[in-house]
Protein backbone atom coordinates (compact mmCIF):
# COMPACT_ATOMS: atom_id res chain seq x y z
CA UNK A 1 0.00 0.00 0.00
CA UNK A 2 1.29 3.24 -0.86
CA UNK A 3 0.33 7.15 -0.20
CA UNK A 4 2.14 9.75 -2.05
CA UNK A 5 1.71 13.64 -2.24
CA UNK A 6 4.02 14.66 -5.55
CA UNK A 7 5.63 18.36 -5.83
CA UNK A 8 6.12 17.54 -9.49
CA UNK A 9 5.29 15.90 -12.52
CA UNK A 10 4.19 12.63 -12.40
CA UNK A 11 3.74 9.79 -15.43
CA UNK A 12 0.74 8.05 -13.85
CA UNK A 13 1.56 4.41 -16.36
CA UNK A 14 5.40 4.43 -15.50
CA UNK A 15 4.28 4.59 -11.86
CA UNK A 16 2.03 1.71 -12.34
CA UNK A 17 4.68 -0.30 -13.72
CA UNK A 18 7.17 0.16 -11.16
CA UNK A 19 4.80 -0.08 -8.14
CA UNK A 20 3.51 -3.29 -9.56
CA UNK A 21 7.14 -4.69 -10.12
CA UNK A 22 7.00 -4.43 -6.21
CA UNK A 23 4.56 -6.14 -5.54
CA UNK A 24 6.19 -9.71 -5.90
CA UNK A 25 4.07 -11.10 -3.06
CA UNK A 26 1.07 -10.83 -4.74
CA UNK A 27 1.78 -12.25 -7.94
CA UNK A 28 -0.36 -14.46 -9.41
CA UNK A 29 -3.07 -13.55 -6.82
CA UNK A 30 -4.52 -10.64 -8.48
CA UNK A 31 -6.51 -10.72 -11.69
CA UNK A 32 -8.35 -7.73 -11.54
CA UNK A 33 -6.49 -4.35 -11.44
CA UNK A 34 -8.90 -1.01 -11.77
CA UNK A 35 -7.21 2.56 -11.80
CA UNK A 36 -8.28 5.79 -12.07
CA UNK A 37 -6.16 9.14 -13.64
CA UNK A 38 -7.93 12.61 -12.91
CA UNK A 39 -6.12 14.57 -15.79
CA UNK A 40 -6.16 18.73 -15.86
CA UNK A 41 -8.56 19.78 -18.75
CA UNK A 42 -7.85 22.99 -20.05
CA UNK A 43 -11.50 23.97 -19.42
CA UNK A 44 -13.76 23.88 -16.83
CA UNK A 45 -17.14 25.53 -16.25
CA UNK A 46 -17.30 26.48 -19.78
CA UNK A 47 -14.32 28.26 -19.21
CA UNK A 48 -10.63 28.12 -20.50
CA UNK A 49 -7.96 27.26 -17.62
CA UNK A 50 -4.82 28.04 -18.18
CA UNK A 51 -3.27 27.11 -15.29
CA UNK A 52 -4.13 25.64 -11.80
CA UNK A 53 -2.52 25.50 -8.32
CA UNK A 54 -2.97 22.92 -5.90
CA UNK A 55 -2.92 23.97 -2.32
CA UNK A 56 -2.87 21.11 0.57
CA UNK A 57 -2.81 20.64 4.27
CA UNK A 58 0.64 18.98 4.82
CA UNK A 59 0.91 15.86 7.10
CA UNK A 60 -3.60 15.91 7.37
CA UNK A 61 -3.50 15.14 3.53
CA UNK A 62 -1.01 12.25 3.92
CA UNK A 63 -3.39 10.96 6.95
CA UNK A 64 -6.97 11.11 5.41
CA UNK A 65 -5.43 8.98 2.58
CA UNK A 66 -3.84 6.68 4.30
CA UNK A 67 -6.95 6.55 6.16
CA UNK A 68 -9.51 6.12 3.00
CA UNK A 69 -7.00 3.27 1.54
CA UNK A 70 -7.26 1.42 4.72
CA UNK A 71 -10.88 1.31 4.53
CA UNK A 72 -10.93 0.13 0.81
CA UNK A 73 -8.24 -2.41 1.36
CA UNK A 74 -10.41 -3.92 4.29
CA UNK A 75 -13.66 -3.54 2.86
CA UNK A 76 -12.91 -4.95 -0.34
CA UNK A 77 -9.94 -7.25 0.89
CA UNK A 78 -7.66 -5.55 -1.59
CA UNK A 79 -4.07 -6.98 -2.52
CA UNK A 80 -2.76 -3.65 -2.85
CA UNK A 81 -3.60 -0.20 -3.06
CA UNK A 82 -1.72 3.07 -4.94
CA UNK A 83 -2.79 6.46 -4.22
CA UNK A 84 -0.57 9.38 -5.74
CA UNK A 85 -1.76 12.96 -6.09
CA UNK A 86 0.27 16.11 -7.36
CA UNK A 87 0.24 19.53 -5.43
CA UNK A 88 1.40 22.88 -6.86
CA UNK A 89 1.65 24.87 -10.05
CA UNK A 90 -0.18 22.55 -12.82
CA UNK A 91 -0.55 22.90 -16.74
CA UNK A 92 -3.38 21.52 -18.81
CA UNK A 93 -2.55 18.05 -19.50
CA UNK A 94 -0.68 17.23 -16.57
CA UNK A 95 -1.91 14.20 -14.35
CA UNK A 96 -3.23 15.00 -11.09
CA UNK A 97 -4.61 12.21 -9.61
CA UNK A 98 -4.07 8.55 -9.72
CA UNK A 99 -5.83 6.02 -7.58
CA UNK A 100 -5.50 1.54 -8.33
CA UNK A 101 -6.74 -1.35 -5.98
CA UNK A 102 -5.45 -4.88 -7.05
CA UNK A 103 -8.04 -7.56 -6.26
CA UNK A 104 -8.64 -11.33 -7.18
CA UNK A 105 -12.40 -10.31 -8.79
CA UNK A 106 -13.23 -7.42 -10.75
CA UNK A 107 -16.51 -6.07 -9.38
CA UNK A 108 -14.36 -4.95 -6.08
CA UNK A 109 -11.62 -3.46 -8.18
CA UNK A 110 -14.15 -1.31 -10.00
CA UNK A 111 -15.94 -0.52 -6.84
CA UNK A 112 -12.52 -0.04 -4.58
CA UNK A 113 -10.89 2.51 -6.85
CA UNK A 114 -14.31 4.12 -6.99
CA UNK A 115 -14.59 4.61 -3.19
CA UNK A 116 -10.86 5.88 -3.59
CA UNK A 117 -11.41 8.96 -5.89
CA UNK A 118 -15.04 9.63 -4.33
CA UNK A 119 -13.68 10.05 -0.94
CA UNK A 120 -10.73 11.56 -1.51
CA UNK A 121 -12.31 14.31 -3.54
CA UNK A 122 -14.69 14.78 -0.69
CA UNK A 123 -12.33 14.31 2.80
CA UNK A 124 -8.81 14.75 1.93
CA UNK A 125 -7.55 18.63 1.98
CA UNK A 126 -6.90 19.76 -0.94
CA UNK A 127 -7.51 22.99 -2.79
CA UNK A 128 -7.94 24.07 -6.02
CA UNK A 129 -6.99 27.90 -7.97
CA UNK A 130 -7.78 27.88 -11.87
CA UNK A 131 -6.08 30.63 -13.01
CA UNK A 132 -8.25 31.82 -16.09
CA UNK A 133 -7.78 34.79 -19.17
CA UNK A 134 -9.87 36.63 -16.99
CA UNK A 135 -7.43 36.19 -13.58
CA UNK A 136 -7.45 33.80 -10.91
CA UNK A 137 -10.39 31.62 -9.15
CA UNK A 138 -10.40 29.52 -6.36
CA UNK A 139 -12.91 25.77 -7.36
CA UNK A 140 -15.60 26.30 -4.73
CA UNK A 141 -16.92 22.56 -4.67
CA UNK A 142 -16.14 19.39 -6.68
CA UNK A 143 -18.20 18.10 -9.67
CA UNK A 144 -20.42 15.31 -8.11
CA UNK A 145 -19.70 11.64 -8.18
CA UNK A 146 -22.25 11.35 -11.73
CA UNK B 1 -0.53 27.28 27.12
CA UNK B 2 -0.83 28.34 23.01
CA UNK B 3 -2.97 27.11 20.72
CA UNK B 4 -1.62 27.12 16.70
CA UNK B 5 -4.35 28.12 14.17
CA UNK B 6 -4.19 27.73 10.49
CA UNK B 7 -5.66 28.49 7.48
CA UNK B 8 -5.82 27.46 4.00
CA UNK B 9 -7.09 28.47 0.72
CA UNK B 10 -9.51 31.13 0.11
CA UNK B 11 -9.50 31.61 3.70
CA UNK B 12 -5.73 31.72 4.34
CA UNK B 13 -6.10 34.74 1.34
CA UNK B 14 -9.08 36.27 3.45
CA UNK B 15 -7.12 36.12 6.65
CA UNK B 16 -4.28 37.36 5.07
CA UNK B 17 -2.56 34.97 6.92
CA UNK B 18 -2.28 30.91 6.60
CA UNK B 19 -0.84 30.62 11.04
CA UNK B 20 -1.17 32.16 14.12
CA UNK B 21 -0.60 31.40 17.60
CA UNK B 22 -3.25 32.18 20.36
CA UNK B 23 -3.70 31.56 23.63
CA UNK B 24 -5.25 28.42 25.10
CA UNK B 25 -6.71 29.85 28.18
CA UNK B 26 -9.09 32.36 25.50
CA UNK B 27 -10.70 29.53 23.84
CA UNK B 28 -12.35 25.74 25.32
CA UNK B 29 -14.05 25.32 22.25
CA UNK B 30 -13.45 26.03 18.39
CA UNK B 31 -15.92 28.34 18.04
CA UNK B 32 -14.25 30.05 20.31
CA UNK B 33 -11.04 30.11 18.62
CA UNK B 34 -12.50 30.90 15.59
CA UNK B 35 -14.15 34.28 17.58
CA UNK B 36 -11.35 35.02 18.79
CA UNK B 37 -8.91 34.77 15.38
CA UNK B 38 -12.47 36.27 13.00
CA UNK B 39 -12.60 39.08 15.33
CA UNK B 40 -16.29 38.35 16.21
CA UNK B 41 -16.91 37.20 12.25
CA UNK B 42 -19.77 34.45 12.29
CA UNK B 43 -18.61 31.18 11.56
CA UNK B 44 -19.17 30.71 7.77
CA UNK B 45 -21.55 27.62 7.79
CA UNK B 46 -19.98 26.04 4.96
CA UNK B 47 -16.36 26.37 6.55
CA UNK B 48 -14.59 23.08 7.32
CA UNK B 49 -12.00 22.67 10.93
CA UNK B 50 -9.87 20.26 12.18
CA UNK B 51 -8.20 19.53 14.99
CA UNK B 52 -4.97 17.76 15.45
CA UNK B 53 -6.00 17.00 11.51
CA UNK B 54 -8.88 15.39 12.37
CA UNK B 55 -11.87 16.70 11.15
CA UNK B 56 -13.91 18.53 14.00
CA UNK B 57 -17.26 20.59 14.73
CA UNK B 58 -17.52 24.08 16.01
CA UNK B 59 -18.21 23.07 19.55
CA UNK B 60 -15.20 20.21 19.55
CA UNK B 61 -13.01 21.17 22.48
CA UNK B 62 -9.47 21.82 22.14
CA UNK B 63 -6.27 21.70 24.16
CA UNK B 64 -2.74 23.58 25.12
CA UNK B 65 -0.59 22.45 22.41
CA UNK B 66 -3.38 21.72 19.52
CA UNK B 67 -3.26 22.94 16.09
CA UNK B 68 -6.54 23.67 14.79
CA UNK B 69 -7.47 24.44 11.11
CA UNK B 70 -10.33 26.26 9.55
CA UNK B 71 -10.70 25.79 5.04
CA UNK B 72 -13.24 26.06 2.83
CA UNK B 73 -14.53 22.79 1.36
CA UNK B 74 -12.17 20.20 -0.19
CA UNK B 75 -11.76 20.40 -3.81
CA UNK B 76 -8.78 17.66 -4.60
CA UNK B 77 -8.61 15.43 -7.72
CA UNK B 78 -8.60 16.66 -11.07
CA UNK B 79 -10.68 19.60 -12.42
CA UNK B 80 -14.31 18.60 -13.93
CA UNK B 81 -13.27 15.02 -13.41
CA UNK C 1 -10.20 4.25 -30.80
CA UNK C 2 -7.89 1.16 -30.67
CA UNK C 3 -8.70 -2.63 -30.63
CA UNK C 4 -5.69 -5.03 -30.62
CA UNK C 5 -5.69 -8.96 -30.58
CA UNK C 6 -1.96 -9.91 -29.54
CA UNK C 7 -0.70 -13.15 -29.58
CA UNK C 8 2.47 -12.78 -27.18
CA UNK C 9 2.65 -10.83 -23.80
CA UNK C 10 1.62 -7.38 -23.48
CA UNK C 11 2.71 -4.83 -20.44
CA UNK C 12 -0.60 -2.93 -19.76
CA UNK C 13 0.73 0.09 -18.43
CA UNK C 14 3.67 0.55 -21.57
CA UNK C 15 0.50 0.50 -24.11
CA UNK C 16 -1.37 3.24 -22.07
CA UNK C 17 1.62 5.30 -22.17
CA UNK C 18 2.23 5.08 -25.91
CA UNK C 19 -1.09 5.32 -27.28
CA UNK C 20 -2.29 8.24 -24.70
CA UNK C 21 1.08 10.14 -26.55
CA UNK C 22 -0.79 9.40 -30.01
CA UNK C 23 -4.10 11.21 -28.34
CA UNK C 24 -3.09 14.91 -28.44
CA UNK C 25 -6.19 15.92 -30.55
CA UNK C 26 -7.88 15.72 -27.12
CA UNK C 27 -4.96 16.68 -25.01
CA UNK C 28 -6.39 18.98 -22.43
CA UNK C 29 -9.73 17.80 -23.01
CA UNK C 30 -9.95 14.33 -20.85
CA UNK C 31 -10.22 14.83 -17.04
CA UNK C 32 -10.81 11.27 -16.34
CA UNK C 33 -9.06 7.71 -17.41
CA UNK C 34 -10.74 4.54 -15.90
CA UNK C 35 -8.60 1.58 -16.92
CA UNK C 36 -9.10 -2.40 -16.10
CA UNK C 37 -6.09 -4.83 -16.26
CA UNK C 38 -7.53 -8.62 -16.01
CA UNK C 39 -4.36 -10.93 -14.81
CA UNK C 40 -3.52 -14.16 -14.84
CA UNK C 41 -3.98 -15.65 -11.46
CA UNK C 42 -2.43 -19.02 -10.62
CA UNK C 43 -5.67 -20.29 -8.99
CA UNK C 44 -8.87 -20.32 -10.18
CA UNK C 45 -12.69 -22.66 -8.34
CA UNK C 46 -9.78 -23.57 -5.77
CA UNK C 47 -7.52 -25.24 -7.44
CA UNK C 48 -3.91 -24.21 -8.89
CA UNK C 49 -3.20 -23.01 -12.59
CA UNK C 50 0.20 -23.56 -14.20
CA UNK C 51 -1.43 -21.81 -17.68
CA UNK C 52 -3.69 -21.50 -20.14
CA UNK C 53 -4.56 -21.32 -23.60
CA UNK C 54 -6.61 -18.64 -24.82
CA UNK C 55 -8.84 -19.45 -28.18
CA UNK C 56 -10.49 -17.26 -30.09
CA UNK C 57 -12.58 -16.69 -33.38
CA UNK C 58 -10.34 -14.66 -35.20
CA UNK C 59 -12.49 -11.85 -37.08
CA UNK C 60 -15.02 -12.31 -35.42
CA UNK C 61 -13.45 -11.02 -31.95
CA UNK C 62 -12.04 -8.23 -33.46
CA UNK C 63 -15.47 -7.10 -34.66
CA UNK C 64 -17.41 -7.54 -31.87
CA UNK C 65 -14.41 -5.67 -29.93
CA UNK C 66 -14.92 -2.84 -32.41
CA UNK C 67 -18.60 -3.06 -31.76
CA UNK C 68 -18.52 -2.90 -27.83
CA UNK C 69 -15.74 -0.19 -28.12
CA UNK C 70 -18.18 2.21 -30.84
CA UNK C 71 -21.30 1.38 -28.33
CA UNK C 72 -19.25 2.86 -25.29
CA UNK C 73 -18.36 6.34 -27.27
CA UNK C 74 -21.58 6.61 -28.16
CA UNK C 75 -23.55 6.06 -24.49
CA UNK C 76 -20.99 8.25 -22.34
CA UNK C 77 -19.08 10.19 -25.42
CA UNK C 78 -15.77 9.23 -24.77
CA UNK C 79 -12.40 11.10 -26.11
CA UNK C 80 -11.03 7.73 -26.40
CA UNK C 81 -10.85 4.09 -25.81
CA UNK C 82 -8.63 1.10 -26.23
CA UNK C 83 -9.12 -2.56 -26.14
CA UNK C 84 -6.09 -5.07 -25.79
CA UNK C 85 -6.24 -8.92 -25.50
CA UNK C 86 -3.91 -11.42 -25.45
CA UNK C 87 -4.66 -14.87 -27.00
CA UNK C 88 -2.47 -18.13 -27.61
CA UNK C 89 -0.57 -19.68 -24.55
CA UNK C 90 -0.47 -17.36 -21.01
CA UNK C 91 1.36 -17.80 -18.14
CA UNK C 92 0.22 -16.81 -14.29
CA UNK C 93 0.92 -12.96 -13.52
CA UNK C 94 0.45 -12.20 -17.44
CA UNK C 95 -1.73 -9.35 -18.20
CA UNK C 96 -4.32 -10.86 -20.45
CA UNK C 97 -6.67 -7.93 -20.77
CA UNK C 98 -6.77 -4.34 -21.23
CA UNK C 99 -9.52 -1.95 -21.11
CA UNK C 100 -9.75 2.36 -20.83
CA UNK C 101 -11.93 5.00 -21.59
CA UNK C 102 -11.28 8.54 -21.55
CA UNK C 103 -13.93 11.36 -20.99
CA UNK C 104 -14.28 14.33 -19.04
CA UNK C 105 -16.02 13.62 -16.25
CA UNK C 106 -14.56 10.29 -13.73
CA UNK C 107 -18.46 8.46 -13.50
CA UNK C 108 -18.86 8.55 -17.30
CA UNK C 109 -15.22 6.82 -17.82
CA UNK C 110 -15.46 4.12 -14.68
CA UNK C 111 -18.76 3.19 -15.82
CA UNK C 112 -18.06 2.75 -20.03
CA UNK C 113 -14.50 0.43 -18.52
CA UNK C 114 -16.96 -1.56 -16.55
CA UNK C 115 -19.12 -2.03 -19.36
CA UNK C 116 -15.91 -2.85 -21.69
CA UNK C 117 -15.35 -5.43 -19.84
CA UNK C 118 -18.58 -7.01 -19.12
CA UNK C 119 -19.67 -7.03 -22.66
CA UNK C 120 -16.51 -8.06 -23.76
CA UNK C 121 -16.83 -11.46 -21.33
CA UNK C 122 -19.89 -12.20 -22.56
CA UNK C 123 -19.88 -11.17 -25.80
CA UNK C 124 -16.43 -11.94 -27.60
CA UNK C 125 -15.69 -15.14 -28.94
CA UNK C 126 -12.77 -16.04 -26.80
CA UNK C 127 -12.25 -19.65 -24.95
CA UNK C 128 -9.83 -20.46 -21.77
CA UNK C 129 -8.55 -23.69 -21.24
CA UNK C 130 -6.36 -24.26 -18.23
CA UNK C 131 -3.58 -26.19 -17.32
CA UNK C 132 -3.90 -27.96 -13.86
CA UNK C 133 -1.75 -30.28 -12.39
CA UNK C 134 -4.21 -33.46 -12.64
CA UNK C 135 -4.76 -31.78 -16.37
CA UNK C 136 -6.40 -29.51 -18.63
CA UNK C 137 -10.04 -27.99 -18.54
CA UNK C 138 -12.10 -25.27 -20.18
CA UNK C 139 -13.32 -23.08 -18.56
CA UNK C 140 -17.19 -23.20 -18.87
CA UNK C 141 -18.51 -19.98 -17.56
CA UNK C 142 -17.30 -17.05 -16.81
CA UNK C 143 -17.23 -15.13 -13.47
CA UNK C 144 -20.42 -13.35 -12.82
CA UNK C 145 -19.66 -9.20 -13.62
CA UNK C 146 -20.31 -8.83 -9.05
CA UNK D 1 -22.62 -24.53 -53.35
CA UNK D 2 -21.15 -24.85 -49.72
CA UNK D 3 -21.24 -23.49 -46.44
CA UNK D 4 -18.26 -23.12 -44.28
CA UNK D 5 -18.84 -24.67 -40.33
CA UNK D 6 -16.48 -23.94 -37.64
CA UNK D 7 -16.07 -25.01 -34.26
CA UNK D 8 -14.34 -23.50 -31.97
CA UNK D 9 -12.84 -24.50 -28.00
CA UNK D 10 -14.39 -27.53 -26.53
CA UNK D 11 -17.01 -28.44 -29.37
CA UNK D 12 -13.62 -28.34 -31.94
CA UNK D 13 -12.22 -30.50 -29.46
CA UNK D 14 -15.53 -33.04 -29.44
CA UNK D 15 -15.94 -32.82 -33.06
CA UNK D 16 -12.85 -33.37 -33.83
CA UNK D 17 -11.92 -30.87 -37.13
CA UNK D 18 -12.36 -27.06 -36.25
CA UNK D 19 -13.93 -26.56 -39.71
CA UNK D 20 -15.65 -28.55 -42.21
CA UNK D 21 -17.97 -27.67 -45.49
CA UNK D 22 -21.14 -28.95 -46.34
CA UNK D 23 -23.90 -28.64 -49.31
CA UNK D 24 -25.65 -25.37 -49.43
CA UNK D 25 -28.43 -27.06 -50.88
CA UNK D 26 -28.99 -29.62 -47.65
CA UNK D 27 -29.21 -26.97 -45.18
CA UNK D 28 -31.72 -23.68 -45.00
CA UNK D 29 -31.32 -22.87 -41.22
CA UNK D 30 -28.46 -23.03 -38.70
CA UNK D 31 -30.37 -26.28 -36.79
CA UNK D 32 -30.22 -27.99 -39.84
CA UNK D 33 -26.59 -27.06 -40.77
CA UNK D 34 -25.98 -28.47 -37.22
CA UNK D 35 -28.11 -31.98 -37.70
CA UNK D 36 -25.83 -32.49 -41.24
CA UNK D 37 -22.43 -32.12 -39.14
CA UNK D 38 -23.22 -33.55 -35.76
CA UNK D 39 -25.04 -36.73 -37.28
CA UNK D 40 -28.55 -35.90 -35.83
CA UNK D 41 -27.24 -35.32 -32.48
CA UNK D 42 -29.50 -33.00 -30.47
CA UNK D 43 -28.44 -29.31 -30.63
CA UNK D 44 -26.96 -28.38 -26.77
CA UNK D 45 -29.12 -25.47 -25.22
CA UNK D 46 -26.49 -23.36 -23.98
CA UNK D 47 -24.10 -23.96 -27.50
CA UNK D 48 -23.78 -20.47 -29.15
CA UNK D 49 -23.88 -20.19 -33.21
CA UNK D 50 -23.27 -17.47 -35.47
CA UNK D 51 -23.67 -16.77 -39.22
CA UNK D 52 -20.56 -14.55 -40.76
CA UNK D 53 -19.27 -13.63 -37.24
CA UNK D 54 -22.64 -12.17 -36.15
CA UNK D 55 -24.40 -14.17 -33.11
CA UNK D 56 -27.45 -15.99 -34.91
CA UNK D 57 -30.50 -18.51 -33.51
CA UNK D 58 -31.05 -21.94 -34.64
CA UNK D 59 -33.85 -20.74 -37.49
CA UNK D 60 -31.36 -18.27 -38.73
CA UNK D 61 -31.99 -19.28 -42.52
CA UNK D 62 -28.04 -19.70 -44.36
CA UNK D 63 -27.60 -18.95 -47.94
CA UNK D 64 -24.91 -20.68 -50.32
CA UNK D 65 -21.27 -18.89 -49.15
CA UNK D 66 -22.10 -18.38 -45.77
CA UNK D 67 -19.41 -19.31 -42.85
CA UNK D 68 -21.39 -21.12 -40.29
CA UNK D 69 -19.85 -21.23 -36.84
CA UNK D 70 -21.15 -23.65 -33.04
CA UNK D 71 -19.29 -22.75 -29.95
CA UNK D 72 -19.61 -23.49 -26.01
CA UNK D 73 -20.40 -19.86 -24.13
CA UNK D 74 -17.56 -17.18 -24.38
CA UNK D 75 -14.96 -17.10 -21.76
CA UNK D 76 -12.72 -14.26 -22.35
CA UNK D 77 -11.33 -11.98 -20.38
CA UNK D 78 -8.77 -12.59 -17.22
CA UNK D 79 -9.48 -16.20 -15.16
CA UNK D 80 -11.84 -14.85 -12.06
CA UNK D 81 -11.56 -11.33 -12.96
Amino acid sequence: MAVEIRGGAFEPWQELASFQQRMSAVSGKYGATAVFVGTMRDFNEGDAVRGMFLEHYPQMTEKHLEMIAKEAVQRWELLDVLIIHRVGEICPDDPIVLVAAWTAHRAAAFEAARYLIDELKSRAPFWKKESLPEGERWVTGNTPAD
Amino acid sequence: MAITVKFFASLRERMGCDETVIDSQSAGTIAEVWQQVADDEVLPANLLMAVNMEYAEPGSVVRDGDEVAFFPPVTGGGNGC
